[in-house]
């Protein structure tokens, strides 16, 4: 019997599905022509990967402004969604790729200057070839796909793409054992949890029938279905939170963060914070407000909890660090506590201010993402040059000595993004702040935003310490050599947070339209 | 009769599993391994997901398994791994803990309403129990390239980072590198 | 003129201001004239505003000039206003005309001192604020004075600040004080929120017509006493004043005899009706530490050998006699005595200090003796003061002290038994002192050697500058009395004069025994006052007694030590203890709770064990709690 | 005699998931431990053939086809970093890759 | 009450007082570089023109008009409520012309001892952070001024501070950020928990007093939260201790700073704010406040007489200090008010001149132990005259600014909380104490040698004091002019206490009639 004949092939709307398109070709002419032929000269595997990101981000920033007339929808028999939520998260995703891939030319471009000694190079992929970049495409896409996945499945490849590539980004360093345990480490225990993951959407597939977040609120919304299996349904739940926070690294699912991003290339652990963070935090805001509103008195609590942990843990345990690197890990930690309290406020369903919860997170994550970049691409900087001059620990506090003595202008541009984490005002990450304060505050939960201001004070001593020794400490070294790219992400990054923090208007004009997600 | 594949099945694929991990050396653990494979590809069977059993039996038992144990020799890490002494102080009791806490719940909560459980209207045509294997595999396809085509294809990228992912890792190092 | 009272003040602030800035340009001796004349020419003023007063009739004799508005907020309007009325012009006379003779004995004094000129820019600076005090109309510009006076007597006794001794006594006068200027302020603070208004004019009518509350008008009362025992050195605040005696004698004379140590007296009468109103317990609380202050200082002058010691004892004591006239409701007394007392004390410091200066700064009286012939004047006119203040007529001393007894007598018997006690010791300790210093046998040779004076050594007589004040005041101090003689009412003048001042206040005697028999208590007065001078002279100068002077006395009862004592031992202690609190506990917190987040941090961070299995376990671990609650919630529904 | 219900396959499952992460916690040879996760993908793809037969719904199996994939994907790399690593050391437990700390 | 009053005026006076001196910042950094022996000049000139600036608001000002003057409003961040509201009313007047008048002087005055450029940049940048939280009428811009200074101050202290620097730095940046965590949760819950009452969301202090109407729950909760950050700035004790290690390590320009300008903040704040917002929580929080400051003044003082540290001395009498003005602030009588207001300037002058005076020894002696000093009046009797007048303001001498606000503060306060004045009065003897025993330590005695060679004030140094002097002697001697721009803003504020709460201001020389 032939049952082809009523199949009926989804419609695929091209367009809208270009920026995915777009990286995925990126990464695959990539591959192809860069295999095909001999090596490229330096900087041109970058150039492409970064024209690629970013005819990707202009496409998606196009289709978020035709998104302000039209309603947000849903592709390809809605597992794809297709909102500005999902679309600014992707733009901010170009964007970490293009500096990444920056950074990751540059970091070849100074392992090649460094000629015969190799060693001397600090961090990062050997000298220039083309695996990383592709990776680098890749990771995005599959981080795209995360942001806007409106299907459990989906967003579970997303995963997996996403952190396999980072897997393999973490080890790509060959000289230091260092960058082995990360990769292994994030390897387990990424593995680890994705079961734990796929279990919960077998779960929640068992009890809704469902794998669609739209579906899954369907079903659990309307009360014909009863009796269903709270036990059931909720434990999904649990395992899928339980993936999305290993993910976005909450305490106590956080332990790998700190070695991982101690242990990896600089740029690659830049392109974690930044990217990593943005696709997890958006997706797991996404499966919660989309799929399970209904059952947000049940998730409002731990994810209350979590984020108290999160905070406090991440911020005490930053404060006792001695690599700079390790510092930023934690200081993510804590960060991401913040982005939580954002949540719990999107948690307040009866309130009218829930949706201030959720674009709140998303601007939380994205303006966080462009302070870690800077960061670490500061971090690289001055890492390089301490490994160049034979430091064993070319990351550590000591490495950051006298900065401002031989560099202020580069120690400047540091110091105002770490400031910025800090949450000084008049910089994006005050607003930033400002932003899951107010929305906890106006769902009225005055513990945990206080809880988040008092753990901020805590965690703003680990940035004083390392503005300490760069203003405050007599210099260790020479003058450090910033290189162009350097230059160019420093930049940008200090520019985009002083220009928002001052004038967040037009980001905050959003912010109503981003609150309103494909269902 | 299907209770007695049930319970064979499970004490295939558990004892495998007990196997794997108790086993001290990691050829005998890769082996064990074959045998919760084979275990639950006989669930399959017996749940009527007759491709996805031999998908199950070719990539995992034929590739996978084949992979692990070609690494083991490729690497000669085969050497016994002492299972009596435990570095870590209690990691095995809250490994255990864990473990336990996890079961318990599980099974709580599966055990809570596996009998309730929301039915769809559209879904595998039971008007056809005779369909067969090629029933199965139609309505795999129908899903696969139609509710999931994205995920399809999805799969696909992720095997050319595998690919990509893994020369990058093992290639010898190129000229001019340490 | 009455309208000119402003440039009673302003003289001598205008001859400090010009010695702040060029004092070290016109230097010695120019800086001693300008502030003598500029003392002078303000002395000359008061009196003109004093016949202009003399002029009006009784009632009209209280004049206010409002200088400018100078704490206005809400209700509470504080002008900078002077009052000129008998008792503030009174004062006024004697603080600019003593003043100006001490300035002119101090230009001998102070000659050849290095800082010269900065000894007179403090000088004036006194004599600006003592006017202020007195010519206040409001209790702030009293307070105004108050405090400044206080500086300056702090300036003043630590001039010779390289003496460590110098500087302690100058704190430690300042700081008493300040005990005392708490209630002063108190004082004022209670006066506002009870009348609205800080103007002795108003808190004395609504005191005298009952406007306000007796408590609200007690409080008043007492707490400026407080005050006044700090200023005028009364138990038990009176410790600061002998060690005062470390500033030059002039400062002595002046503050610390004839002016600022009667502020407090000033002060009490000035609101005299406020008093008079006030429950019984509080006229009866000043007489009686009047009256105690008076027989203690006294003992202690009888047991003392420096040569200012026992003026400033003695001064002590006859302080607490006016507070008794106070106490008892004699106002028009105590003022005259402080009048008298001002003149015959200024001249006996002024003598001392003669004395001292010829000796070559000895000031032991043990290593004096015989210098009248050494220095006739001194001597003369120290003899004088020495009469006046043993109460002998007829000397002003007498008459003031004998006014004052007989009030005491009219109010209670026991304090008037005391207050002769105190009148007999007086007449005892002041003939001690004449007589070792100028009588006996030169004590002086053997101790020639410490004086630097080479060869033979021979206390000389002052120079001119300095005998003219001596004379002058000895000359007051023998016609003093006749402000205010018992015999028949039309003699009380000063009672006349300051009618409009206190009458409120004032305790009629009339009709008590003591009134009706005050001749026999002037000639009890005269008895006892003979007695102290036989008694002393049998002692000291015919050896037929043995000398009394024990150790108890010479350090004045131990008190100031107790004192000492008290404030060095557990008084540091409990400081000592506040600022280890504030180290260890309050800042101990803070830096605790950093300790603690970093402790809490090492803790944690050893769970970061780097081993991945563990991590694995604790993904495991939070998946089964985050199991427990979400299956827990599902079970419940 | 009695059919099996979902409930016993889902039980059994759980068994196997929970043995398999048991392993990852207590094993010390990587390869092991990827073996382990293989086990609990393995008991989560029996949890969804049996779920899906419950809800006569094919889409568990195709979930369970592409679950499939990830695993021989995670596989590959996973081995390929092991390879990487044995460049540099000869002998490996996960235990030695303990340097990052703290 | 505070109806923006309507004085238009051409060109932003206000705004500029924040911009000018962000521009010579910006100016110092930029065009310092190339031309160093301008950065000095550059400098001087724009903390002098703010100066003018300010001084001529200072004579532009109406004295009759309570409410805010120069008013400039802006939209800001209009999505958040938030504008940009300047406003200057007698309350804030005089801070904002002491801000103008101290920074050119410590600039003038005081040379770090190294780096100039950073140095004279940070400081004009705190000039801006400072008068901006003095002028500012909106939650948000304030929080964003109040948080911003600890920037160039934890920066002032941690380069160019003494030997504890760090430490120092560190403690003071996060010990007042922990304060401002409660001060952000508060000011965003006031806007949000006003917005039915108001309209809308708004940070804009005119509108949520005049018009927003919190729960006397709420308000109280939102109080302590607000007083808690302010608490921390003034410093109040328990949370003083930042203090003396801030002051003790500052620069003596940063210590200048901190005590002029910096720790007033805290009292505006209490009074602009937390009086403003919340009549009703404070009328109910008094008692607590009063203690807290009395408890301040007596142990500030018993602290400061133990100190051998002659600038952590002083540092401690500023604790006793604020206490009286905290007590002041809060016994809502027209004259404590006022008081209050002129002591933070008072305190502002004479505690600055101290600081001077410290910094100045230490620059001689290179020590601020009170046992290595000795004798100076000896050696230096100008330095030691110049001394004694900035010290007898401090002790409160009549006829010297210290002792008119004290006694406003004590005498406005004396009815609404007597047992409290009466025990706070000590604090007058005490600061006697500790300052007339330091003085005769450190000047009088006869001089060693370590000390002989102790120079006398020289005529820059002169100078700069003289100024100091001038105003510690004319304020205390004709505050008139001050105190009558003042006090109607006081009242008001009172008048619109009273009309909120069942409060009434004591009515003096009523209690025994």
């Amino acid at each position: 019997m032939d049952l082809t004949g009523d199949f009926v092939a989804p419609s695929i709307d091209w367009y809208a599905l270009s920026p995915y398109i777009a990286l995925l070709g990126g990464a695959l002419v990539l591959l192809l022509v860069g295999s095909l032929t001999p090596r490229w000269p330096r900087g041109w595997y970058a150039m492409l990967t970064a024209l690629t990101a970013g005819a990707a981000g202009v496409v998606a920033s196009l289709q978020f402004a035709a998104l302000a007339d039209d309603a947000p929808r849903s592709l390809m028999k809605g597992v794809l969604a297709h909102d500005r939520f999902g679309l600014l998260a992707v733009i901010a995703i170009c964007a970490a790729v293009i500096i990444t891939s920056m950074m990751a030319s540059d970091v070849a471009v100074s392992a090649a200057a460094a000629g015969d000694a190799p060693s001397a190079v600090a961090d990062g992929a050997q000298t220039d070839s083309l695996e990383p970049y592709s990776l680098l495409l890749v990771a995005a896409l599959g981080a795209a796909i995360m942001v806007t996945a409106n299907d459990l499945v989906v967003s579970f490849l997303g995963i997996e793409i996403l952190s396999i590539s980072l897997y393999v980004l973490a080890a790509s360093d060959r000289r230091r054992t260092a960058s082995h345990e990360a990769g292994l480490k994030y390897f387990v225990l990424g593995g680890f949890s994705s079961a734990f993951l796929l279990y919960g959407i077998a779960l929640v597939y068992g009890t809704t029938g469902q794998t669609n977040l739209g579906g899954i609120a369907v079903v659990l919304a309307d009360e014909v279905t009863l009796p269903r299996n709270d036990a059931m349904l909720l434990a999904g739940v649990a395992l899928l939170l339980v993936g999305f926070a290993f993910k976005v690294s909450l305490v106590p699912f956080h332990s790998w963060t700190p070695d991982v991003y101690h242990g990896a290339p600089t740029y690659v652990t830049g392109f974690m914070a930044s990217l990593g963070k943005i696709a997890a935090i958006v997706a797991l805001v996404r499966l919660f407000v989309v799929a399970f509103p209904v059952r947000a008195d049940d998730w409002r609590p731990a994810v209350f909890v979590l984020a108290v942990l999160t905070l406090v843990v991440g911020s005490v345990l930053a404060i006792v660090q001695t690599d700079v690197k390790r510092m930023l890990a934690y200081s993510s930690i804590s960060h991401a506590g913040f982005m939580l309290v954002g949540l719990e406020a999107a948690g307040h369903i009866g309130s009218s201010s829930a949706s201030e919860g959720t674009s709140s997170t998303l601007i939380y994550v994205v303006l966080y993402s462009v302070l870690a970049l800077g960061s670490f691409a500061a971090v690289s900087i001055v890492s390089r040059t301490a490994t160049a001059a034979g430091s064993t620990n070319a990351t550590s506090l000591d490495a950051f000595k006298g900065v401002a003595k031989t560099n202020p202008v580069f120690a400047l541009g540091f110091t105002v993004l770490l400031l910025a984490q800090a949450g000084v005002p008049l910089t994006s990450g005050f607003v930033a702040k400002f932003g899951v304060i107010r929305a906890a505050v106006s769902t009225e939960s005055y513990v945990l935003a206080i809880l988040a201001m008092v753990s901020a004070v805590i965690a703003a001593y680990l940035y004083l310490r390392i503005m300490v020794s760069m203003w405050l400490s007599d210099s260790s070294s020479a003058r450090r050599t910033v290189s162009f790219a350097g230059r160019v992400t420093l930049a940008a990054a200090v520019a985009i947070t002083l220009v928002l923090g001052v004038l967040p208007t037009y980001l905050l004009r959003l912010s109503e339209s981003l609150a309103s997600l494909a269902r | 009769m299907q209770l007695v594949v049930f319970v064979l099945a499970s004490a295939m694929m558990l004892v495998g599993a007990v196997g794997v991990i108790t086993r001290r050396n990691p050829v005998h653990a890769a082996l064990s391994l074959v045998l919760t494979l084979f275990g639950v590809a006989v669930h399959f069977v017996a749940l009527e997901a007759y491709f996805l059993a031999a998908v199950q039996i070719i990539v995992y038992a034929g590739a996978i398994v084949v992979l692990f144990l070609f690494v083991i020799m490729l690497l000669g890490v085969d050497k016994a791994e002492d299972l009596k002494t435990e570095p870590l102080v209690a990691q095995r009791w809250l490994a255990g803990v864990a473990a336990l806490g996890l079961l318990g719940l599980l099974v709580v909560a599966v055990a809570r309403g596996a009998d309730i459980l929301t039915t769809r209207s559209e879904g595998l045509d039971t008007a056809a129990p005779n369909a067969g294997g090629d029933a199965n595999i139609q309505q795999l396809a129908r899903s696969v390239f139609g509710d999931y085509v994205v995920a399809f294809e999805l799969t696909s990228v992720l095997l050319v980072v595998a690919v990509v992912g893994t020369v990058m890792l093992t290639r010898k190092r190129a000229a001019g590198e340490a | 003129m009455t309208d000119l009272v402003w440039l009673v003040p302003l003289l001598p602030l205008v001859g400090g201001l010009i010695l702040v800035v060029f004092g070290a340009r016109i230097g010695e001796p120019r800086a001693g004239w300008l502030a003598t004349l500029l003392t002078a020419s303000s002395f000359v003023v008061t009196v003109l505003v004093y016949l202009d007063l003399l002029g009006m009739p009784a009632e009209e004799r209280s004049h206010v000039v409002s200088l400018f508005s100078w704490i206005p907020v809400g209700s509470l309007q504080i002008d900078f206003a002077l009052l000129a009325d008998p008792l503030s012009i009174t004062m006024a006379l004697f603080v600019t005309g003593i003043g100006s003779l001490i300035h002119l004995y101090a230009i001998g004094y102070m000659h050849g001192d290095p800082k010269f000129s900065k000894f007179f820019l403090y000088l004036n600076l006194f004599v600006f604020s003592m006017l202020a005090l007195v010519l206040g109309e409001n209790l702030l510009v009293t307070f105004l004075g108050w405090e400044g006076v206080g500086a300056c007597s702090y300036f003043l006794i630590s001039f010779w600040h390289n003496r460590d001794s110098a500087a302690v006594a100058g704190k430690k006068a300042f700081v008493t004080n300040r005990i005392g200027d708490w209630g002063v302020m108190t004082a004022m603070f209670v006066a506002f929120s009870a009348v609205g208004s800080v103007s002795y004019k108003a808190i004395n009518e609504a005191a005298h017509e009952g406007a306000i509350s007796q408590t609200a008008i007690s409080a008043i009362a007492i707490l400026l006493f407080v005050g006044a025992c700090g200023k005028s050195a009364q138990l038990p605040l009176y410790f600061w004043l002998p060690d005062a005696m470390e500033g030059p004698t002039p400062v002595s004379a002046l503050i610390h005899a004839a002016t600022m140590v009667t502020a407090g007296v000033f002060l009490m009468t000035r609101v005299g009706p406020v008093l008079a109103e006030s429950y019984g317990w509080v006229p009866d609380t000043i007489a009686i530490v009047g009256a105690a202050t008076a027989l203690f200082a006294a003992t202690i002058a009888v047991a003392q050998h420096d040569i200012k010691r026992v003026l400033a004892y003695s001064t002590v004591s006859q302080l607490g006699f006016m507070f008794l006239a106070i106490g008892s409701g004699a106002y028009v007394a105590a003022i005259f005595h402080m009048v008298t007392h001002a003149f015959f004390k200024a001249l006996l410091f002024l003598g001392s200090g003669s004395v001292i200066h010829g000796m070559h700064h000895e000031q032991d009286m043990r290593k004096m003796g015989a210098l009248r012939a050494a220095m006739p004047v001194t001597a003369f006119t120290f003899i004088i003061g020495w009469l006046a203040i043993a109460g002998v007529p007829p000397f002003a001393g007498f008459w003031s002290k004998d006014e004052i007894l007989l009030y005491v007598y009219a109010d209670n018997r026991l304090l008037y038994v005391v207050g002769m006690v105190t009148a007999l010791l007086t007449a005892y300790y002041m003939t001690r002192q004449v007589i070792l210093v100028f009588f006996g046998e030169a004590r002086w040779h053997d101790a020639a050697g410490e004086h630097g004076a080479h060869g033979d050594f021979r206390p000389h007589e002052s120079p001119k500058v300095m005998l003219i004040p001596l004379v002058v005041l000895s000359v007051l101090s023998v016609v003093g009395g006749g402000m205010q003689l018992p015999f028949s009412k039309d003699l009380h003048f000063l009672e006349h004069w300051l009618e409009p001042v206190v009458e409120e206040a004032e305790r009629s005697i009339k009709g008590t025994w003591a009134y009706d028999n005050k001749y026999v208590l002037l000639g009890a007065a005269i008895v006892v006052a003979l007695t102290g001078i036989a008694l002393s002279v049998a002692v000291y100068a015919k050896r037929r007694l043995p000398a009394i002077e024990p150790k108890v006395l010479e350090n004045a009862w131990f008190y100031d030590a107790t004192v000492a004592r008290l404030v060095g031992g557990p008084g540091a202690a409990s400081f000592r203890g506040v600022t280890l609190f504030d180290a260890r506990f309050v800042d101990g917190a803070v830096n605790g709770a950093g300790a603690v987040a970093r402790g809490l941090g090492g803790v944690v961070r050893r769970s970061q064990t780097g081993f991945v299995r563990a991590y694995a376990v604790f993904i495991a671990l939070g998946a089964v709690a985050l199991l427990a609650w979400f299956v827990w919630r599902g079970w419940l529904a | 005699m009695p059919e099996p219900t979902t409930l016993s396959y889902l039980v059994v499952a759980a068994l196997l998931f929970v043995i398999g992460a048991f392993g990852v916690m207590v094993r010390r040879n990587p390869l092991v431990m990827f073996m382990c996760i293989e086990l609990m993908l393995n008991a989560v793809n029996l949890s969804f053939v049996a779920l899906a037969r419950e809800l006569t719904d094919i889409d568990g199996q195709s979930i369970v086809f592409f679950v499939l994939v990830v695993a021989a994907a995670e596989v590959v790399v996973g081995l390929g970093l092991i390879v990487g690593i044995m460049r540099n050391r000869s002998s490996l437990t996960a235990d030695d890759l303990a340097e990052l700390k703290g | 009450m505070l109806a923006a009053s309507s004085s238009t005026i051409p060109f932003p006076v206000l705004t500029s007082l924040v911009v000018v001196p962000l521009v010579g910042a910006a100016l110092v950094i930029f065009f310092g570089r190339a031309r160093q022996e301008w950065t000095k000049l550059t400098a001087l000139l724009t903390s002098v023109t703010t100066g003018a600036v300010s001084l001529w608001v200072l004579q532009a000002f109406d004295s009759s008009e309570a409410g805010f003057q120069f008013v400039s409003q802006h939209e800001w961040i209009p999505a958040w409520g938030i504008s940009w509201h300047l406003g200057i009313d007698g309350i804030s007047l005089f801070l904002v012309v002491l801000t103008g008048v101290l920074f050119p002087l410590v600039i003038a005055g005081v040379d770090p001892h190294h780096d100039e450029r950073p140095y004279l940049a940070w400081l004009l940048v705190l000039e801006a952070g400072v008068m901006g939280s003095f002028i500012s009428l909106d939650l948000f811009l304030f929080f964003v001024f109040f948080e911003i200074v600890l920037v160039p101050m934890y920066f002032l202290i941690g380069g160019w501070g003494y030997d504890q620097r760090v430490y120092a730095a560190t403690k003071f940046f996060l010990f007042t950020m922990a304060g401002s965590a409660f001060l952000l949760v508060g000011i965003v819950a006031t806007a949000l928990l006003s917005r039915d009452s108001v309209g809308s969301v708004t940070f804009d202090v005119v509108a949520l007093a005049e018009t927003g109407a919190l729960s006397v729950t709420q308000g109280r909760w939102l109080f302590v939260a607000f007083a808690i950050a302010f608490a921390v700035k003034v410093p109040l004790f328990p949370v003083h201790t930042w203090l003396p290690d801030a002051h003790t390590q500052a620069p003596t320009a940063g210590s200048v700073i901190l005590a002029g300008v910096l720790l007033k903040m805290g009292t505006y704040g209490l009074l602009r704010f937390g009086v403003y917002l919340f009549p009703e929580a404070s009328v109910w929080a008094r008692p607590v406040l009063y203690t807290l400051a009395v408890i301040g003044i007596i142990y500030g003082a018993i602290a400061a007489t133990m100190q051998t540290d002659l600038k952590r001395l002083v540092a401690y009498s500023s604790v006793a200090h604020l206490g009286f003005i905290v007590l002041g602030t809060f016994a809502l009588t027209d004259q404590a008010v006022t008081g209050g207001v002129m002591q933070m300037v008072n305190h502002g002058v004479s505690t600055g001149a101290l600081f001077l005076l410290v910094g100045m020894i230490y620059e001689r002696r290179h020590t601020r132990q009170i046992a290595e000093l000795r004798g100076l009046q000896q050696v230096a009797p100008v330095f030691a005259g110049f001394f004694m007048v900035v010290m007898l303001s401090s002790i409160g001498l009549p006829g010297l600014n210290g002792f008119v606000g004290e006694f406003l503060i004590l005498i406005g306060s004396f009815d609404t909380a007597r047992w409290w004045v009466i025990v706070a009065t000590t604090g007058v003897i005490l600061a006697a104490l500790y300052l007339l025993w330091a003085y005769q330590r450190v000047f009088h005695g006869e001089v060693d040698d370590a000390n002989r060679g102790f120079a006398e004030l020289r005529p820059r140094e002169g100078a700069l004091l003289f100024v100091f002097v001038a105003i510690i002697v004319f304020t205390g001697v004709y505050p008139k002019p001050m105190l009558s721009r003042i006090e109607p803003s006081a009242k008001a504020l009172i008048e619109h206490v009273e009309s909120r709460t069942d409060y009434q201001r004591p009515a003096q020389g009523e209690a025994g009639k």
